[in-house]
């Protein structure tokens, strides 16, 4: 899949939290019509590598080019404008807002009235009225309902349905399983794919990499803030890679005595 | 640069800076006769006082909470321990005079834990409520201790000097000694940093936070309580604005000390200094002769400033606030 | 002293006098104070005291008394406005701004509420001032000159030192009243070369403390200390005597001034730690403007002119009559009560 | 039944404690004050003190939707007030009440830069200015008032700068301008909260800003426009208050931060941010000012107006939290 003009490029990339190194250069391409697994344990860097990508996190070192251009500035509105959604794991929803204000949080759909823009509940109402059906929430839920009122799931799939209303270029999943059904789990993974198939980088975050295996054109496996392998997931298996996981884990156990 | 970084991870190392650059600013534009006894022993003694509010304030700041009522509790208990002398005497007064502040804190606290409330309105409500109490009880002016009592030993205990050294110096630094060792040495201690750090962790770690942020209310208030009773016992004469606006200084202070508000850090010595650097800060412009007024645009920009470097000097050192 | 009893007894045979003309009326009176002298200030306990022996004397009439606990214009306007809003038979307010005042007042005498002023005038001439009835009251400006003139005649006697260094320490530092008093202490310490200092100290006794003693360390000139507030004298004293000033009356070292005829002052005096307080007439301020609304009311009467009830100085002298009077209106337990040295 | 119904409709609507005890508030003083609450002339007092105190609350009640505090508001408020009777004298009313108000966003501006920048909380940095500004109004002054003749505020800009009273008929002494400010405010602000994308994103910040900067929210930029809009409301209460007055000293707004933030929490306004209303917060300004007012007409003793202000603050609070504790439940 891949072309020589990489959408997404990082190069040694670092981060530091105060005294902590979040990221230690790392480097990274992405390529479109790509679907890529990120792959390690917990606090391994994955969900800060790609908090860098979406504009949360400023590298404190590095580079990322995005289609080719270094960028300078690191926001989410940034991100989001240049077609990088992000479902992020634990964040993304405000639990006192409505599903609809949720939906378009950031971008809301504007009515002019007498030259001054009112948000245009129309448009939102019947927006994130389709995508919640089409997720299967409980049918007495209502886009006027507040998040709040959601199980996990359900504002899981909220949050899927909108970075698949408003796909664009990138889709960024952090385990976006976690808390879902098995049926929901496979629509999940199915989106996945098709987003790829429609020729969109899609880069998925998980600890399983059986389950990532099966989806992934490649996987890259992240340890303690270092990439430790990036490899087609032609080229190894999953058993293959889960032993990556596993060395990995001990050779930083063994640096850290 | 290590080693900078370690000591800059204990919140009262901003305080200590502070002090260090005010002294100094002092000694070298001393229009006013800074390093005399009198004008050291005078800043000292008043410190000890407003450290001891301080202090308690620091405690609640690090269970993430915060106490307004502070200066009328101070108030209140300093009146009560006056007004009971006359039928209890002076070791009764003092009791009764401790068990309202305690009922004070205990009130609060409950009405923060148990009712859910935030502990700014709670403690707006007891800003209010005590100092009201002081003005109904006393009726506009406060009687004052009779002969005797003045020269009672419990009295001098309080209020008195020892070797040329204010009593009220002495009780700060004790107070200073066994509150730093109960932060830092008991159970307590560590459930209260534990709550004010990570309420949620701590519960789940078997912490009971309600009973934790109770105490620690009762706490304040009781030193606060006794910082009124230290003053009185030493300068009996008093009025019903006794304590008015003290909170602002003591938070003041706690916060120049390296409380963060964030919950779960705070200093002790900090909170001492850090009213010892309102006070000096009083004494100097006052020296320089710029009108009072000045002094509380002044406590307002040492206090933004403090906050801001505290905060920095936390996030360089490593901690995530 | 003449002055006081000739004032307090005008008014004891104005009351006799029409005291069988007030029950003759059956209609009953509500007259509101709207004070600025709050729970914070012991002078409450003079207008209160005199308004219970108002109604006791007048049994037809109920009074209110009103205040704010801390003051600020702003305060004491809507306290104002509420109490026109009860309606009330008359309405006894001090003028302490009198652009803010003019509006409520105004609309409170076109409603036929009758107004006595007490304590502070409004201080433009009669005819461009507000139409009240008349003015109860001392003057704040004369209380501080008064007071300095004294002190400068006790100086050319050799009693105490020649000023050097006058702080005048204020409480708070928004009210115009302490301010006018302080401009009137300076006004009289002009010419005498001494530096005139204003202080803000604030209410907290601790916090007062250690701003003066402060002020004091940093101006060692400084000898006369002049506290706006009667409870306020005991903390200059002490502050003073704890630094070796000197500060009882005598011809050295600090010398203390104060106001009002309190337990505090008096006593302060007797004790030879005051030089000297001032009477405003408290007991009168609270009395006589509930007077006159009520022969306003009951009689049509309107006085002439205002009625000027101080300053009156309160020295070593007359300080043991001004005890027995004053221990007279509050009784001796409450008397005690408010003797805070 | 009655229950099952009411539930929902507490949810949704946060001031309806406020409500609630408002009514039985003024049930009650009107049962218990012979007249002497409950007449015209009161009534209208009460809604011009609501008038300057309120338009603060609406600014407190934003900064506090997006989770943050601003408690420096009553030094604001004495700042603009001092500001504008400075220059009405001089320059020229509106101008000067528009310099005032500038003022005032300025001081919002300063915390909300602060603030946003540093990260440091602001209930410490409005502290600060709380002081700093407190300061400066009584080192302007020096002690002494600012004013404007009362026979000079005549005109038209000063009469709709909070000078007199409209709609005045039979005994109703009707409503300083004041009042019209408040509602004009009010309706504004509801619209922009309600039905416009900055409200989204205030609510969003203050529901959790992490979130919100996730989707692309410039989260500082929302919380300083709070701060600007705030400090600017209390600007104008200030400038009404002063225009109202013809006068003020260096304790103008003395402790009304302390009634805005009560009036805010009373109005069902969470501290934690993203759940306000302002019509609830504007309902427990009126029923602060409803309270004090019937202290005052009943006379009762000053000393007692701060036993019961705090006791009633903390209680109201209670009783509120308490129904929608009971409206949160299944």
């Amino acid at each position: 899949m891949s072309d020589a003009h990489p959408l997404i490029q990082v190069k040694n990339l670092d981060l530091y939290f105060g005294s902590f190194h979040a990221l230690k250069d790392v480097s990274v391409d992405f390529h479109a019509g790509e679907l890529v697994g990120l792959v390690g344990d917990n606090g391994a860097g994955k969900t800060t590598l790609i908090r860098v990508l979406c504009g949360i996190h400023k590298p404190s070192k590095g580079e990322v080019y995005f289609d080719g251009e270094l960028v300078t500035e690191f926001h989410p509105k940034l991100a989001i404008d240049q077609g990088i959604e992000t479902i992020q794991q634990s964040v993304g929803l405000c639990d006192n807002l409505s599903i609809a204000r949720n939906f378009y949080l950031g971008r809301e759909p504007m009515k002019k009235i007498v030259g001054i823009p009112f948000l245009d509940f129309k448009q939102m109402r019947s927006m994130s009225t389709k995508v919640i059906r089409a997720f299967g929430l409980r049918d007495n839920v209502s886009a006027d309902d507040e998040v709040e009122r959601l199980s996990g799931g359900e504002r899981q799939s909220v949050k899927i349905g909108r970075a698949v209303e408003f796909k664009n270029r990138v889709v960024i999943m952090d385990e976006p399983t976690n808390h879902l059904s098995v049926r929901e789990r496979e629509h999940v993974n199915e989106l996945a794919v098709q987003l790829k198939e429609q020729g969109l980088l899609v880069i998925y975050i998980t600890h399983d990499i059986f389950q990532v295996h099966k989806l992934a054109d490649r996987v890259v496996i992240m340890e303690n803030g270092e990439k430790i392998e990036d490899a087609s997931t032609d080229s190894m298996t999953a058993e293959q890679l889960e032993e990556v996981i596993r060395q990995g884990g001990r050779l930083v156990e063994k640096m850290g005595s | 640069m290590t080693s900078t970084r370690q000591l800059a991870k204990s919140a009262g190392f901003g305080s200590v800076v502070g002090v260090a650059l005010m002294l100094t600013a002092f000694t070298l534009i001393d229009f006013s006769g800074w390093w005399t006894a009198r004008t050291i022993s005078n800043v000292v003694h008043f410190s000890s006082i407003l450290a001891l509010i301080a202090m308690g304030q620091a405690l609640v700041i690090i269970s993430k909470e915060i106490d307004l009522s502070v200066g009328s509790v101070y108030g209140l208990t300093g009146i009560a321990f006056i007004t009971f002398e006359h039928s209890l005497g002076v070791p009764g007064a003092v009791i009764a005079a401790l068990a309202i502040a305690a009922v004070c804190g205990l009130l609060q606290g409950l009405a923060v834990v148990r009712g859910g409330l935030p502990s700014m309105i709670v403690t707006l409500g007891g800003l209010f409520t005590f100092r009201g109490i002081i003005y109904v009880w006393t009726g506009g002016s406060v009687r004052n201790f009779s002969e005797a009592a003045r020269e009672n030993w419990l009295t001098k205990l309080f209020g008195g000097e020892v070797f040329g050294i204010e009593a009220a110096v002495l009780w700060m630094l004790l107070m200073l000694a066994i509150l730093s060792v109960v932060l830092k040495f008991t159970r307590f201690g560590n459930h209260l940093l534990a709550t004010g750090g990570a309420s949620d962790s701590a519960e789940s770690r078997g912490v009971r936070i309600d009973r934790v942020k109770i105490i620690t209310f009762v706490m304040c208030s009781v030193m606060a309580g006794f910082a009124g009773i230290v003053t009185l016992a030493d300068q009996p004469q008093t009025h019903v604005t006794i304590g008015d606006l003290l909170e602002l200084e003591a938070i003041s202070a706690a916060v120049i000390g390296g409380c963060l508000l964030s919950g779960g850090r705070g200093s002790l010595i900090g909170a001492v200094l850090g009213a010892f650097i309102v006070t000096s800060f009083r004494y100097e412009l006052i020296a320089l002769g710029a009108p009072s007024s000045w002094f509380i645009t002044f406590v307002g920009v040492v206090l933004i400033v403090a906050i801001i470097f505290n905060q920095k000097l936390a996030r360089w050192a490593g901690h995530n606030v | 002293m003449n002055y006081v009893t000739k004032l307090a007894a005008t008014a004891l045979l104005a009351t006799t006098a029409l005291s069988g003309a007030a029950h003759a009326q059956d209609e009953t009176f509500r007259f509101v104070m709207v004070s600025h002298i709050g729970s914070n200030d012991a002078n409450m306990g003079w207008l209160t005291e005199s308004l219970a022996a108002f109604e006791e004397k007048y049994p037809d009439v109920t009074t209110e008394y009103v205040s704010t606990n801390n003051y600020s214009v702003q305060e004491h306007v809507r306290l104002l406005e509420q109490a026109i809003a009860t309606k009330p038979d008359g309405i006894a307010v001090p003028i302490v701004d009198a652009d803010a005042f003019e509006g409520p007042l105004r609309k409170a005498i076109e409603m036929g509420i009758p107004v006595v002023a007490f304590n502070i005038p409004d201080a433009r001439p009669v005819g461009e001032r507000i139409p009240y009835l008349t003015y109860v009251g001392g003057d704040e400006y004369l209380t501080g000159l008064h007071l300095g003139e004294y002190a400068l005649e006790q100086v050319a006697a050799g009693n105490i030192p020649q000023p050097t260094g006058v702080v005048c320490a204020s409480h708070d530092a928004a009210h115009q009243g302490l301010k006018a008093r302080c401009a009137g202490m300076k006004a009289a310490m002009e010419g005498t070369g001494a530096a005139f200092e204003e202080l803000f100290i604030g209410a907290e006794p601790a916090t007062a403390r250690n701003t003066l003693q402060s002020y004091l360390q940093a101006n060692p000139e400084t000898n006369y200390i002049f506290t706006v507030a009667g409870w306020s004298s005991p903390w200059a004293w002490g502050v003073a005597n704890d630094m070796g000033l000197s500060p009882d009356v005598d011809n050295e070292g600090v010398t203390v001034l104060t106001v009002d005829e309190a337990p505090v002052s008096i006593e302060g005096i007797r004790a030879g730690h005051l030089l000297a307080a001032n009477s405003q007439g408290f007991w009168l301020q609270g009395y006589a403007p509930m007077e006159w609304l009520y022969w306003n009311k009951t009689l049509g009467y309107e006085p002439q002119s205002d009625i000027l009830t101080g300053p009156v100085i309160i020295n070593a002298e007359n300080a043991e009559k001004w005890a027995d009077l004053v221990r007279g209106v509050f009784g001796d337990e409450e008397y005690d009560n408010q003797n805070t040295w | 039944m009655a229950d099952a119904a009411f539930k929902p409709l507490v949810r949704k609507h946060s001031e309806i404690g406020i409500f609630l005890i408002a009514i039985l508030l003024i049930v009650f003083f009107a049962a218990t004050s012979e007249g002497r609450w409950n007449n015209s002339y009161n009534i209208s007092t009460i809604l011009q003190i609501t008038a300057t105190l309120g338009l603060m609350t609406l600014g407190v009640a934003l900064v506090v939707g997006t989770g943050e505090i601003d408690i420096s508001v009553g030094s604001t408020f004495g700042m603009s007030a001092l500001i504008y009777l400075f220059l009405a004298v001089r320059v020229d009313p509106f101008i000067a009440a528009t310099a005032a108000v500038c003022v005032g966003a300025l001081i919002g501006a300063f915390n909300g830069y602060l603030v946003t920048k540093t990260g440091t909380p602001s209930l410490i940095i409005t502290l600060g200015s709380l002081m700093i500004f407190r300061g400066l109004a009584i080192a302007l002054t020096s002690g002494f008032a600012f004013s404007i003749p009362y026979k000079e505020r005549g005109g038209f800009s000063y009469f709709i700068l909070g000078g007199d009273n409209m709609f005045n008929f039979g005994t109703f002494a009707g409503v300083n301008t004041g009042f019209l400010w408040l509602i004009f405010a009010l309706v504004v602000l509801t619209v922009v909260l309600k039905l416009m994308p900055y409200g989204n994103h205030l609510l969003a910040v203050g529901g959790s800003s992490e979130s919100a900067h996730s989707r692309g929210i410039r989260v500082d930029r929302v919380k300083l426009k709070a701060f600007i809009i705030c400090g600017a409301l209390a600007g104008l209460g200030g400038v009404l208050e002063a225009g109202k007055l013809g006068s003020a000293d260096g304790s103008m707004g003395r402790l009304m931060e302390l009634q805005a933030i009560a009036s805010c929490v009373l109005g069902g306004c969470l501290l934690a941010g993203g759940r306000i209303s302002l019509i609830g917060a504007l309902m427990g300004a009126f029923v602060l000012s409803s309270i004090q007012s019937y202290l005052v007409v009943m006379a009762v003793r000053p000393q007692w107006f701060m036993v019961l202000l705090g006791i009633i603050v903390v209680f109201a609070a209670l009783g509120d939290k308490k129904l929608r504790h009971w409206a949160h439940k299944h």
